[in-house]
């Protein structure tokens, strides 16, 4: 398969040049291939107008070529100090200079007003601050070309205003970005320039001014993309769902979940909004009861205290997580065998105690068909399908159960627009036929298009509850940051 | 095709490697390797290798169980230890009719084995000592236990030897042609486990866990059960193969006769060769054992010394680990 | 392939041990008196090597295959064996050294040794020879076989100097016939204690672990099986010998004579077992002992009662 | 019962699973599963008593070791990292060829069996102020604070623990993944060299079949117990070590010989729970 089909891309000096495309469209690959973790088969590198060919990052380091990777390249364990200066360490006496480091960082950090602490472990950061820091690790190296690729697919909109406004700064500083995101408006609103990539080549090129929203859909996926949907709202029914006085005790007395309480009604979509780390992670392992809380969840009036996972998907609920890779399916297994999962135990896969091969395959099969999973067949190892792939099959093995419940995490997180058409669509047909479904989600336009009902959740608690009518970008987005309740 | 390779050309470079060795100290390849395989396979070498493959082949067994979920036991030669030494005893002194002692002393050896290795389990989801680590800590006290108990309350009042006394007549697993008839009992254990594996919904779940473990926990396989289970399992295996080898001849327990063979070590490579695939594990156990019993024949008939069988089989799995990577890589980019 | 093997007229003998030969004194003298016989029969013999259970059943049973006169084993580890295979081929001679099956068979020949009996006076040695009154034993493992090297080791020694005390260590773990090291730091531990003589029925490496130690330590240590002495001379006192080898030469001649079925059982008197101080070649052994002679004239004297039946040695492994 | 032999002989004891324990932990931040320690030393203990029989000097004997135990970890780096084989194969493979390996070389350089010994072979001597220990047993003492100051006070132990937790993003900044992971590997086989060294050329002065007896495997239990941290692994390795000789002293009081072989693993394991509920008593769930 070609990645990249003879792709030419010119960016100047002192621009932000944005780059788009459907998943799997090559632009990863691409980057990669600029900052040398990738070698082209065929083609060529100019910097500055001379020639260039990277054999590995340290070599583009050296050219004054950064990179932040899609999703992090961060060290959990180590200092913000420690993760900026990694591979390119102050020394004193051949040891560490524990101290110049931290003055280096510290004043860049003042400098660029990334309002970081150079003390603090990554380990603690939230999403947005860890951004921060791999901004802070291409300043420190002096990076003249800065490749973002999907810097924003984690951010709230606040915390997205702020990195662009770190951009923009640093192109006035006539350093050149390079820039991936799926996102229109955003492209539209920070980039000078754009390259859209459809298989592996270019389908579009030009100034940002000359584009509209809808012409880069259009060149993305080839086809027409209504992009301003919101889905009409649904009828809510009975109470599937209802989570009381959910409670998980943080480390420093300051509780991750405090004291929740929702209802997830049939036939709804309660959407809960909020920047990623103020306890969305905690609200969906105390419903699936893949984490131990205080508080009860009751599903279609049945007490789910004390179930494990598998009683409680039993009692009737799905769940689309928000790590595809690792929680959401097995990489190395055949599509197959992954679609199996959760229904092995069941008829009409297992009869008399034994699996059934064509059972499963059949089982497979169709859920490749019904939702579009493109892939070479269910044979196809999960880890070689291209995110959005990954994602549709595991949301047709999550709506298949037909559980009254679903629950949803991140379900559009670095999908392309074309996807994301597809998948909503899904979840709102899911609603119609009267499931209750809770989505936790970090996109606000997301949470606008198709929640009935919107939460927010800040530090924990829930601040503020709208209605379909009452949620609006502005009033939910301040609640976010806590600016309600 | 590519099946075919990864077998042959590490194979291949073992030989060619052990031919350079052969060499080197002046023997002639093709008279050793002759020697090694009619050692192996030929009429009177065939019972011979029959007879290591029942631990060796029982042991993979024993020690893939839990291997296909990713876990790894570090602990048969205690389990095995326990197995036999429990089955033992009951062979000794439990009352009955033969076949009725025979049947309990195998249930005993079973359970002996499948109660160590649960506690195992129990020390990584209650006390939070990985697996790896709390299965071979727990090896050496096993051992010292059966060691204690040859030595003093089970020990063969007529001998000076750390061994029990021999079981009466009826209480023995006959032999045909020098195999312990136990070579069934591993067979059908063996059987059960590629049914269990492929089949059903509890070998699949195994190979879920071990595929992605956070996944498993995600679609609700209860991981700490599953690790019990397992290890119970593996345990109770090992335990089997113990209970066999004290109920065939000699017909008693020999203080450290169960663990200078390597049993477990061989079968532990032959089930991570394998992958913990149950019919793969049985044909590395069984091609381990043949290695090692033409080994004995070589040195007899060729006066090289056996050493080098053991050289060849390591050479050969590091080999096959090495190229496996190599293919597992292709297989990922393809 | 073998010469030798082709043109000799006289009489096959097979050898199998129990483990590798190589520095094994026992088995070395064991292969000697193998070969002897075969040159005095004019006959051939093989060894065959053994390293564990498995194998040496295995390698017992390819013996029989090839039909030898005389089928030697030697060590305790053949008992069940030679138990099952003399009852398989009745035709099958076979000489059993250093234990016997539980059951007599007629045509299995046993030869057995009188370990304590050497114990004993080499405990006597070290009696006379503690400064501190206090003796002890580094042995392979906690079993009545090994117990023959260090219960009547203290006996000899309270023997020779009432109120001589006994501390005795095993081994043991994860591989107690091959761990020097361990056996080194168990007799500095019974340095440690005050002992000052101490009987090293350790295993051929774990002996030289125990010499090692005493030259550290500045005490005295025992050898067994043969003169240990060179191996640490200055530091090793005098050895309990096994003469396998000669023991094996009188079983095949027996055996070829036509007499099997016996068990023979070696000690003192008659000269299966010794201490290297009491024989001929005593002053060029190295040992410590050979510069005592009055420890010596001593020692003599209870070998000689030992000999007469005026002393008679329990036997730890029978109790 | 406790007396200065105790100490002395727990500190012999305790020095090749020490130099082992560290090879473990350096290998263990950069995030290899190295199990084959026990194989190393046996190699290092062969590679120390063929140098020094062939050269008469304990000492090119110790370089010796450290050399055939590096070049003999070169299997779980190639194997492990440039054709990406399974390490816990390669280990156990290792560990076992090994065993065949020296058994094979001591018949074939040798012409013996089992074991080699001769008076004229030349050990490591006495050293320093403790009687009875050599030089080696202080520089493993050494190495522990200069391995905790490489991993937290220079770049590499920096890159390493960052090769450790995240290879991929330790790449994409330039840090070469495999260099590093090799440099660890053929340090930790250096080390187990030294280790090796010391029970052959310390300890004692022969080399006997398979003498490491489980001590490659006891360290890595003080790895896991010790953390990964050089002062850990000192003090796990500390325990068993203590543990170890002080059964010693239980079985000159009468105790059976099996009870005091167990009581080590038994500490070990104990040990293990109580850190684990000390660490999870520290942080909630
Ligand atoms: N290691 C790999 N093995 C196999 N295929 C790969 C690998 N890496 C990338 N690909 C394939 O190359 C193509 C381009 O992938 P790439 O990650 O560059 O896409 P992308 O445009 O960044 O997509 P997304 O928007 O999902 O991040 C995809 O079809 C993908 O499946
Ligand atoms: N791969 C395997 N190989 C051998 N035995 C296995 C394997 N997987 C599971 N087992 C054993 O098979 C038995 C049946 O397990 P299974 O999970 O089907 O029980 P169950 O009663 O259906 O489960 P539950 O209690 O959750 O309803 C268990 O004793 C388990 O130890
Ligand atoms: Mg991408
Ligand atoms: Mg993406």
């Amino acid at each position: 398969m070609l990645a990249n089909d003879h792709v030419d891309l010119a960016v100047g000096r002192g621009e932000i040049h944005a780059l788009m495309g459907e998943n799997g469209a090559g632009k990863s690959t691409l980057m990669s291939v600029l900052y040398g973790l990738h070698r082209p088969d065929e083609g060529t590198i100019s910097l500055h107008g001379k020639e260039v060919s990277f054999g590995s990052p340290a070599q583009a380091i050296d050219a004054g070529v950064g990179m932040v990777q899609q999703g992090f390249a961060l060290f959990g364990e180590l200092t913000v100090t420690e993760n900026v200066v990694f591979g390119s360490e102050p020394t004193r006496r051949g040891l560490l200079d524990r101290k110049a480091a931290t003055a280096r960082v510290t004043e860049l950090i003042e400098r660029h007003e990334l309002r970081l602490r150079p003390g603090d472990r990554v380990r603690d950061l939230p999403v947005g601050l860890r951004q921060r820091v791999e901004i802070l690790k291409l300043l420190y190296r002096e990076a003249a070309v800065l490749i973002l690729d999907e810097p924003t697919a984690v951010l709230t909109p606040p915390e997205t205003e702020r990195l662009f406004g770190v951009l923009r700064a640093l192109a006035a500083e006539d350093r050149t970005i390079l820039l991936v995101s799926h996102k229109l408006q955003e492209v539209l609103a920070v980039s000078d320039h754009v390259t859209v990539l459809r298989d592996g080549r270019v389908s579009a090129r030009g100034r940002t001014a000359d584009q509209t929203a809808a012409g880069l859909a259009a060149a993305m996926t080839g086809r027409e993309v209504d992009l301003d949907r919101v889905h009409p709202a649904g009828t809510p029914g009975d109470i599937f769902l209802e989570a009381r006085s959910l409670t998980v005790p943080g480390v420093e007395g300051k509780p991750l979940l405090d004291n929740v309480s929702l209802t997830v009604r049939g036939g709804e979509i309660v959407g809960v909004a909020g920047v990623a780390g103020n306890g969305q992670a905690e609200l969906s392992g105390a419903i699936t009861g893949l984490l131990k809380t205080g508080g009860e969840v009751v599903l279609k009036g049945q007490n789910l205290d004390g179930l494990s996972v598998r009683a409680r998907r039993d009692a009737g609920l799905a769940h689309v997580p928000e790590d595809r890779a690792e929680v959401g399916s097995a990489p190395t297994a055949s599509l197959r065998e992954n679609l199996a999962v959760g229904f092995h135990r069941k008829r009409p896969l297992v009869r008399k105690g034994f699996l059934r091969r064509k059972e499963v395959d059949d089982h497979a099969s169709a859920i490749i068909e019904t939702y579009d999973v493109r892939a070479s067949g269910p044979a196809a190892a999960m880890g070689t399908l291209s995110g959005g792939n990954q994602q549709k099959a595991i949301f047709g093995r999550e709506l298949s159960h037909d559980a009254p419940f679903l629950l949803v995490e991140q379900p559009t997180r670095g999908v392309d627009v074309g996807a994301i058409e597809n998948i909503h669509a899904r979840l709102v047909a899911h609603r119609d036929a009267g499931h209750a479904v809770l989505l936790i989600s970090a996109e606000l336009s997301e949470i606008l298009a198709l929640s009935d009902r919107v939460l927010v959740l800040f530090e924990g608690r829930i601040v503020a509850e709208f209605t379909k009518d009452e949620a609006d970008q502005h009033a939910v987005g301040l609640a976010m940051a806590g600016g309600a309740g | 095709m590519t099946r075919v390779r990864l077998i042959a050309v590490p194979v291949a470079a073992a030989l060619v490697l052990g031919a350079i060795l052969l060499l080197a100290t002046g023997t002639d390849p093709l008279a050793a390797y002759g020697a090694i395989v009619s050692g192996a396979f030929g009429p009177d070498g065939l019972g011979d290798t029959l007879a290591y493959a029942v631990p060796v082949a029982g042991m993979a067994t024993a020690l893939a169980i839990p291997l296909r979920a990713g876990m790894v036991n570090l602990g048969g030669e205690g389990q095995l230890v326990l197995g036999a030494i429990s089955a033992l005893a009951v062979g000794l002194y439990v009352p009955g009719p033969g076949p009725v002692k025979v049947v309990l002393a195998l249930l005993a050896g079973t359970l002996a084995g499948a109660a160590y290795a649960a506690l195992a389990a129990v020390c990584e989801n209650r006390l939070g000592v990985p697996l790896l680590i709390s299965t071979l800590l727990l090896s050496y006290p096993a051992m010292s236990l059966a060691g204690y108990l040859v030595r003093f309350p089970l020990k063969d009042a007529g001998s000076s030897l750390p061994q029990s006394p021999q079981l009466p007549e009826g209480a023995r697993l006959p032999e045909i042609d020098g195999v312990t008839t136990g070579i069934f009992l591993v067979v059908a254990v063996i059987a059960v486990y590629a049914v269990i594996d492929a089949r059903t919904p509890a070998g699949f779940e195994t190979k879920v866990t071990g595929w992605a473990p956070r996944f498993a926990t995600y679609a609700g396989i209860d991981r700490p059960k599953l690790t019990l289970r397992l290890l119970a399992a593996s345990g109770g295996t090992a335990g089997l193969v113990g209970a066999i080898a004290v109920l065939g001849f000699p017909y008693r327990f020999i203080d450290g006769a169960l663990i200078t063979p390597q049993y477990t070590w061989i079968g532990l490579l032959a089930a991570l060769l394998a992958g913990a695939s149950p019919l793969g594990t049985l044909l590395a156990a069984v091609f381990f054992a043949a290695l090692t019993s033409g080994g004995f024949a070589m040195e007899r008939a060729t006066q090289v010394p056996r050493e080098l069988t053991a050289v060849l089989q390591a050479v050969l799995i590091i080999f096959l680990a090495a190229t496996s990577g190599v293919f597992k890589r292709k297989a990922g980019r393809a | 392939k073998d010469p030798a093997a082709r043109n000799a007229a006289g009489p096959a003998l097979v050898l199998i041990t129990p483990s590798p030969v190589g520095v094994n004194d026992f088995l070395k003298l064991a292969v000697q008196g193998i070969e002897d016989s075969a040159k005095k029969h004019n006959g051939t013999q093989k060894v065959f090597q053994s390293t564990d259970p498995a194998s040496i059943q295995q390698n017992l049973s390819a013996a029989v295959r090839e039909k030898p006169a005389v089928a030697v084993a030697v060590g305790f580890n053949f008992a069940d064996a030679i138990a099952a295979e003399a009852e398989r081929n009745p035709e099958q001679k076979f000489l059993f050294v250093d234990s016997c099956t539980t059951k007599p068979f007629p045509n299995v020949t046993c030869a057995v040794f009188r370990e304590h009996e050497g114990s004993y006076l080499a405990g006597a040695e070290a009696g006379l020879l503690s400064k501190t009154g206090k003796v002890g034993a580094v042995v392979v493992l906690d079993a009545p076989q090994f117990h023959r090297y260090s219960i009547p080791f203290g006996q000899g020694a309270a023997k020779a100097k009432p109120g001589t005390t006994l501390a005795p260590l095993f081994i043991g773990g994860a591989n107690p016939f091959n761990d020097p090291a361990r056996a080194k730091a168990l007799a500095g531990t019974l340095a440690g204690q005050g002992v000052d003589q101490v009987m090293g029925a350790a295993s051929a490496a774990g002996n030289l672990g125990v010499f090692e130690a005493a030259k550290q330590g500045g005490f005295f240590a025992f050898g067994v099986d043969a003169n240990q002495c060179p191996a640490s001379p200055g530091q090793v006192v005098d050895n309990v010998v096994k003469r396998t080898n000669v023991v094996i030469g009188d079983g095949v001649d027996a055996i070829l004579g036509g007499k099997t079925g016996e068990t023979k059982s070696y000690g003192v008197k008659e000269r299966g077992i010794s201490l290297t101080g009491l024989e001929p070649d005593a002053p060029t052994s190295q040992c410590v002992v050979a510069s005592h002679p009055d420890v010596l004239a001593k020692v003599g004297e209870l070998r000689d009662q030992i000999i007469s039946g005026a002393i008679v040695v329990d036997d730890p492994a029978k109790s | 019962m406790i007396d200065a032999s105790l100490f002395s002989s727990a500190l012999t004891a305790l020095t090749p699973i020490l130099f082992a324990a560290l090879a473990g932990a350096l290998c263990q931040r950069a995030g290899v599963f190295n199990i084959s320690l026990e194989g190393s030393l046996l190699v290092g203990c062969f590679g120390a008593v063929a140098g020094s029989w062939y050269t008469g000097s304990a000492w090119i004997g110790v370089v010796v070791a450290v050399i055939a135990a590096t070049a003999y970890s070169l299997i779980l780096a190639i194997g492990s990292i440039t054709f990406d084989g399974d390490p816990i194969v390669l280990g156990v493979a290792s560990n076992l060829l090994a065993v065949g390996l020296t058994s094979f070389l001591i018949r074939t350089v040798f012409g013996t069996e089992g074991s080699f010994s001769d008076p004229a072979l030349q050990g490591l001597g006495q050293f320093g102020p403790i009687p009875g220990q050599s030089l080696l047993v202080y520089l493993s003492w050494l190495a522990v604070p200069a391995l905790a100051v490489l991993l937290y006070r220079h770049p590499w132990g920096l890159r390493l623990r960052g090769v450790g937790e995240r290879p991929e993003a330790a790449s994409s900044l330039g840090v070469n993944v495999t260099k590093y992971r090799y440099g660890v590997i053929l340090a930790g086989g250096a080390l187990c060299g030294l280790g090796g060294a010391q029970l052959a050329l310390g300890s004692v002065t022969l080399f006997a079949e398979n003498m490491t007896a489980g001590r490659g495997w006891i360290a890595v239990v003080a790895v896991m117990l010790g953390r990964a941290h050089p002062l850990g692994v000192l003090l796990a390795a500390l325990l068993f070590g203590l543990a170890e000789a002080f059964g010693f002293r239980l079985q000159g009081i009468g105790l059976p010989q099996q009870a005091t072989d167990a009581a080590p693993y038994v500490v070990t394991l104990v040990a293990l729970f109580l850190s684990n509920v000390k660490r999870k008593k520290g942080q909630p769930a």
